[in-house]
């Protein structure tokens, strides 16, 4: 299945992309996701946070064809 | 209840009013806590121009609201008024506006001081300086308690 | 710092904004808590239509003027407007203005709380409420805490 | 010696007077001034606050000639 992916903040400018469409195992988890691109990229990357569909989830959280899932940095607005 | 996400530059006190003026509650509110950030020439000692904020379409609006929400609930308030910049921000200028009118002055503060920490601790912005050191991701905030 | 007792109704945004350029601190300050207190047309489940209110001339100044110095001290401030209403109000006006500016939202936050707190307990005012159950002499203030 | 007395809010409607000019032995505390007071106009008056020269006192503050004594109840201002 697909997924979509949104990079924000320092972790678009270290992967080298915005947005990008990604292939997944049927019951693959946002961690598992996260793993193998920063494998993939070969990047490190400390203090991830993430979200599927606009709303933060836990690591384990298991992923739907066609979600929107987005990692970025700590937040620092306000 | 408005939430906000503005690119261009904004007077937190106009707006404040402006806001007020379109609602129905003088002589209901008793108490308004007002909480105005605004960005300064300097962070961490070192001397800052310039400042960009991103931020995620969507959730960021999203996540505000349900901030809001839950605080007009929890806290009985006659409103809220969350507004935030994206974008090129420039030194003096306001990043981040919330307002909360209340009976009673207990809820105003506390509310609007929880508005803060949460938009602070959870709403997708973040913050790029342009520092006499560089250009840098502001790496995490300042605790508020 | 600037603390002004006004016989006159005043437009709490208005005045901040009007203080605030008359500083000189865009860009050292990051965060600003401002509170208003407006007067309602109810206390305790009474409707009330009008309100007188008396102070100390002299000391009220005086005592206000001390609590801006010292929350200056205790947290640093760049700066502290307080306004305050006396004689006859209206449903609706501002009573109180109290304007914090700081580097920090914490201390900005806390610093407008604690001279709210220490003005309702201490500062010489007394309000006389015109209600549906005759003239009243408020007897004392709600807890803030 | 003397002094001036000022009355606020409910307690100068109580009093009926707004300020007066009073003679007190010396050695005289705010609070001897007070009772005197009370028992002269035949009042009663609970939480009383007392200032002297525009600063709040404790109530065996001892009052010097010419002092500026004010008697008020709970503040309710903001």
């Amino acid at each position: 299945m697909q997924v979509s992916v949104k990079y924000f903040a320092s972790l678009r400018e270290l992967i080298g992309e915005t947005t990008s469409i990604i292939h997944v195992e049927e019951g693959a988890t946002v961690n598992s996701l996260w793993r193998s691109i920063i494998e993939t990229k070969n990047v490190k990357f400390d203090n991830v946070m993430m979200a599927v569909n606009m709303e933060y989830v836990k690591s384990e959280h298991q992923l739907k064809s066609g979600d929107e899932v987005a990692f970025f940095p700590p937040v620092t607005g306000g | 209840m408005l939430v906000e996400i503005r690119k261009k530059s904004f007077n937190a006190y106009a707006e404040i009013q402006y806001y007020l003026d379109s609602l129905d509650i003088a002589g209901k509110y008793g108490a308004t806590s007002n909480f105005v950030g605004s960005m300064r020439d300097f962070n961490k000692n070192k001397k800052v121009t310039h400042m960009t904020l991103e931020h995620y379409p969507g959730m960021t609006e999203k996540h505000l609201e349900t901030i809001a929400k839950e605080s007009i609930e929890k806290w009985k308030l006659l409103d809220v008024l969350i507004l935030h910049r994206i974008g090129n921000i420039n030194v003096g200028e306001d990043i981040v506006l919330v307002a909360t009118w209340s009976s009673h002055r207990k809820d105003a503060f506390e509310s609007c001081r929880a508005i803060m920490e949460q938009l602070k601790s959870g709403a997708p912005f973040w913050k790029k300086e342009e520092t006499s050191a560089g250009d840098i991701w502001v790496e995490k905030n300042t605790p508020g308690y």
